[in-house]
């Protein structure tokens, strides 16, 4: 779920970007000290990244009929970690704002912080606590991957609530209000794309 | 030339071929066979290329082997894509079996299934963990249940010569497998049309050979195969019938011995006189081979009749 | 994807240096933001409206389908500023209620929807006249370290090639009715999404047996042929910019 | 047979072909180039797939055209990489020049600069965003400053005609126009081998004749050229001299007439006599041809021989 450009009020933009910055710039210092020790995994690095972008394009079918966009980052967290996944989802969201127009370049600090870091990371650790708990493979990353996708839009609707606090119940009742408009969107897309990652990871596996 | 279409006015005349008052039409082939696919003033175009196909017209009769030749960029694909159903035409009307392409769920299923179609690359088709359930997805996603559908891949791995492969992974084959077990993954659904674009391109000579004695016995049983290539040689050795492409539209339409005398034409659409058409046809005229013999279509039958002849 | 970007490459403006776009972009997004008020917000979206289609000559059509995207996600989100929610306390058949927010506010909202309409022009003006490569190429130049851009203009070229792959992908499965009822659909998705991984690291790996073959071992070092930005051309824009912010807020 | 390598022994008498005391050794060629690559008992084995060449032996000078002919899977590509310093032999050694290749990284940056390669699939070599950047990549590498490279670059890309592709990108270039700029970056390094793994596979028959017309021009200016293909028709047309692979080895190494007059060689590698070849052969052998002239390479000169032996 993207904040358009222009829709995050400019303190509310930079305090974001403050956010999400050293994140990302930790990322990349990995992402560097990764290629320098092995020049062809710079390669495989960037075809993952463009998988992840692929990903995106891919039409899943949820429940009320609407197509959306899994986000893939949770793969890529799963492949290289989530500082990585980071660094890759954040140029996956500037292209999806330079060729797409989806998403922004003013929220894209926003956009980073619920799409290539929180996103990615709660789908990460979910898998690996529940992978420790002995939960089977595909159940794992079915809750990894739904629930990785229902805190992106958590998020993103408290960004929008702090942004437009609620004129009568604040900041929780904008949130009530931002999550409750989205989740006919979001909640069955987030099971989709659960769904959708477990049949991936199960094929993956017979390869 | 027995057919020509009607739309390739310009490009028929600057070429010299004589129109024929026979337009492409529905009805019975030449061979026999009922008239399964018909195109008729199709048109199309993508919005970043602009347009590609203009007014083609083409019949397509049941057990027939078609070739469209032509150059790349010339539009087979586009066209091929179109008449599996996979593109909406801009323009002109599409019949299968005599009935029209319909828009609901039930008549694109129902086309789908009458109309199969073989990418280029095999990599493009080959997404299952094994070759088995690859050649399933077709007949599965038709509603056939297990039994049928086992039944039905059985008899399309069989067809290709390629049983002993069901259970490797695809991405274990090599080039020449994984072609064949696309065109299984098409046949399993039993479709009238068979549609193969470029099916022996990165194929060597023998495997090449094999693919298209192959696709001769699916014609033979009834099965319309229409072949997209450049290989002219190829479009020689195999076709009932030529489409020749060219500036977006068929120029022309008929049986190969026809297509290929027009020697000005398939210049100007950048295309090559078969090798072994324009030698047995020089050696015919010289009064080299023995007279009232078809020219020869394979290298062997050549030899055979230079023997006989000198 | 395919359209937006064919018009960057081929557009009017492709040839101009990306220094100087961005510049435009990031400035006039910058007096939206920070200045402008809802008439200078008009003023914002008609003059990038302008320069996109009448100055850079991209066709309208394109530009109003880039717009439709964004678009969306504005109406819905400026509505739902409409909407006020309370929580009615302690009694007995309380619970929420919805209420219209008062006329203030829903000006404020209003104003919130112009404002990311004018910045959306000015991103639409950067994606429409910019071929993103271009971009990256400048990012490195403002010290994005190298790798990490080396990465994004290798994402770039896989992106078509996983796209072509994708889209004819789907057309086989489509012609083999992979698309013909929902189960099928997730099923047939999910062979393509988990097809394409292994094929986009085989890209990978083929690519680099591809470059070492070139003397590649480690950077990716090419020779741009784009204009240097002109620094007057650049205090040009940024003239520019400081007018439109002195004019909108004049005109609030 | 002039050339025959010594390790062809068992597939060579199986086939009938008579062995020949002249092993390929380094020095001139019968065309007076100097030897400019060298492999002598050159072996490699996958660790998935087993061994896929052994005792290969191969001398290449400048200026020839050579042509690396056999099924697909006979190993064609694997010598290529091996050539190219891509993979590292097994057994047996490499010389480029004279001089075994090195293991150090600026050894291995030499060999990069002496020998280049072309893949099969453009897409596997085209990783920037723009032509004119792609191609200025080799270059770079080579250590060239801003302004050589320039300049090499737009000679490399007038050289394959493409000098108005420069400013576009990749993925809006035809299949041919990829494989021309593909060649463009091999090129601008201005290597002295140039190693092609089937150049003209996808093309049509226009874009294959104008592709071997721009190697023939790069192997007369001193470039020795090396194409790997299964089109025995191309190898026939083209090649100064033809590398016959098949199990392993290189099973023959010789001019291309002395390599196609063995028909049960041809077919024990499950390949086939190019047709033009045959016909020119068949037609001399019945006197149909004017004597004394060496059979045509191509098709137009078959004809005009033709009209002028009857």
């Amino acid at each position: 779920m993207h904040i358009m450009e222009g829709f995050l009020p400019v303190g509310h933009a930079v305090a974001w970007t403050a956010v999400s910055a050293p994140v990302v710039a930790y990322g990349s210092w990995r992402l560097i000290r990764t290629v320098r020790q092995n020049p062809e995994l710079k390669l495989l690095l960037a075809a993952s990244g463009a998988y992840v972008f692929i990903l995106s394009a891919l039409k899943i079918p949820s429940v009320t009929g609407s197509c959306s966009h899994p986000t893939g980052t949770g793969l890529a967290a799963s492949l290289f970690g989530p500082w990585i996944a980071a660094v890759l989802g954040t140029i996956v969201l500037l292209f999806q704002a330079l060729l797409l127009a989806h998403g922004g370049l003013t929220t894209l600090g926003a956009n980073v912080f619920s799409m290539a870091i929180v996103g990615p990371i709660v789908a990460w650790s979910l898998f690996r606590g529940l992978r420790g708990a002995g939960v089977a493979g595909a159940v794992a990353i079915f809750f990894a991957a739904a629930l990785g996708d229902l805190a992106t839009y958590v998020v993103t609707s408290f960004q929008l609530a702090a942004a437009f606090p609620d004129p009568v119940s604040g900041f929780w009742g904008a949130s009530a209000k931002f999550l409750s408009v989205f989740a006919l969107t979001q909640i069955p897309l987030a099971i989709s794309e659960g769904l959708l990652t477990a049949i991936v990871y199960n094929l993956l596996q017979r390869y | 030339m027995d057919r020509l279409d009607p739309a390739a006015g310009p490009a028929r005349e600057a070429s010299g071929a004589r129109p024929s008052p026979d337009a492409s039409g529905a009805g019975l082939s030449p061979g026999g066979g009922a008239c399964v696919l018909e195109a008729r003033g199709l048109g199309f175009a993508y919005p970043e290329a602009g347009e590609v196909l203009r007014g083609v017209d083409l019949s397509l009769h049941a057990g027939e082997r078609l070739v469209l030749a032509g150059a790349n960029g010339s539009g087979k694909t586009t066209l091929l894509l179109l008449l599996a159903g996979l593109l909406t035409p801009r323009e002109g009307t599409l019949l299968c079996d005599g009935q029209p392409r319909g828009r609901s769920r039930r008549a694109v299923r129902a086309w789908h299934s009458r109309v199969g179609l073989v990418f280029q690359d095999p990599d493009d088709q080959l997404f299952a963990p094994t070759v088995f359930e690859d050649v399933s997805f077709g007949p599965l996603n038709q509603g056939c249940d297990a039994a049928l559908t086992r039944q039905r891949v059985d008899r399309a791995l069989a067809a290709l010569g390629i049983a002993d492969l069901a259970e490797r992974p695809p991405h274990s084959l090599s080039f020449g497998q994984k072609k064949r077990v696309s065109i299984a993954g098409v046949l399993a659904m039993e479709p009238g049309v068979l549609l193969l674009d470029e099916p022996t391109a990165g194929l060597d000579p023998e495997a090449c050979e094999d693919l298209l004695e192959t696709l001769a016995a699916l014609a033979a049983s009834g099965t319309a195969v229409v072949v997209a290539t450049h290989t002219m040689d190829e479009a020689w050795a195999w076709a009932d019938r030529i489409a020749l492409f060219g500036g977006q539209r068929i120029v022309a339409c008929g049986p190969p011995e026809a297509i290929f005398r027009d020697l000005s034409l398939l210049e100007t659409l950048h295309l090559r006189e078969p090798l072994l058409f324009g030698v047995a046809r020089r050696l015919a005229d010289a009064g080299l081979l023995p007279p009232g013999h078809p020219l020869p279509r394979t290298q062997a039958a050549l030899f055979s009749l230079l023997s006989q002849g000198t | 994807m395919r359209q937006l970007d064919s018009v960057a490459w081929t557009g009017r403006w492709k040839r101009r240096p990306a220094a100087e776009k961005l510049c435009l972009c990031l400035g006039v997004m910058t007096v939206s933001l920070a200045v402008a008020g809802p008439g200078g917000q008009v003023l914002i979206f008609a003059l990038m409206a302008l320069l996109t289609v009448g100055l850079a000559g991209v066709p309208f059509w394109t530009w109003l389908r880039a717009l439709l995207l964004p678009a969306g996600f504005l109406v819905l989100g400026v509505l739902t500023l409409f909407v006020s929610v309370g929580w009615a306390e302690g009694e007995a058949g309380g619970g929420v209620t919805l209420a219209l927010v008062p006329p203030t506010d829903r000006e404020a909202a209003v104003f919130v929807g112009l404002r990311s309409a004018a910045c959306v022009s000015a991103l639409v003006f950067l994606a429409l006249t910019t071929p993103l490569p271009a971009l990256m190429t400048l990012l490195r130049r403002l010290g994005v370290p190298r790798d990490v851009a080396d990465v994004a203009l290798l994402m770039f070229r896989f992106l078509w090639l996983l796209f072509h792959c994708l889209e004819t992908g789907r057309r086989s499965q489509t012609a083999r009715l992979g698309y013909a009822s929902r189960s099928r659909w997730l099923r047939s998705s999910a062979l393509l999404a988990a097809g394409l991984l292994p094929r986009a690291l085989d890209r990978g790996t083929r690519m680099d047996a591809g470059l070492r073959a070139r003397g590649y071992d480690g950077s990716l070092a090419t020779l741009s042929s784009e204009e240097r930005p002109s620094l007057l051309r650049l205090g040009g824009i940024a003239g520019g910019v400081l007018v439109l912010g002195g004019v909108t807020a004049w005109i609030g």
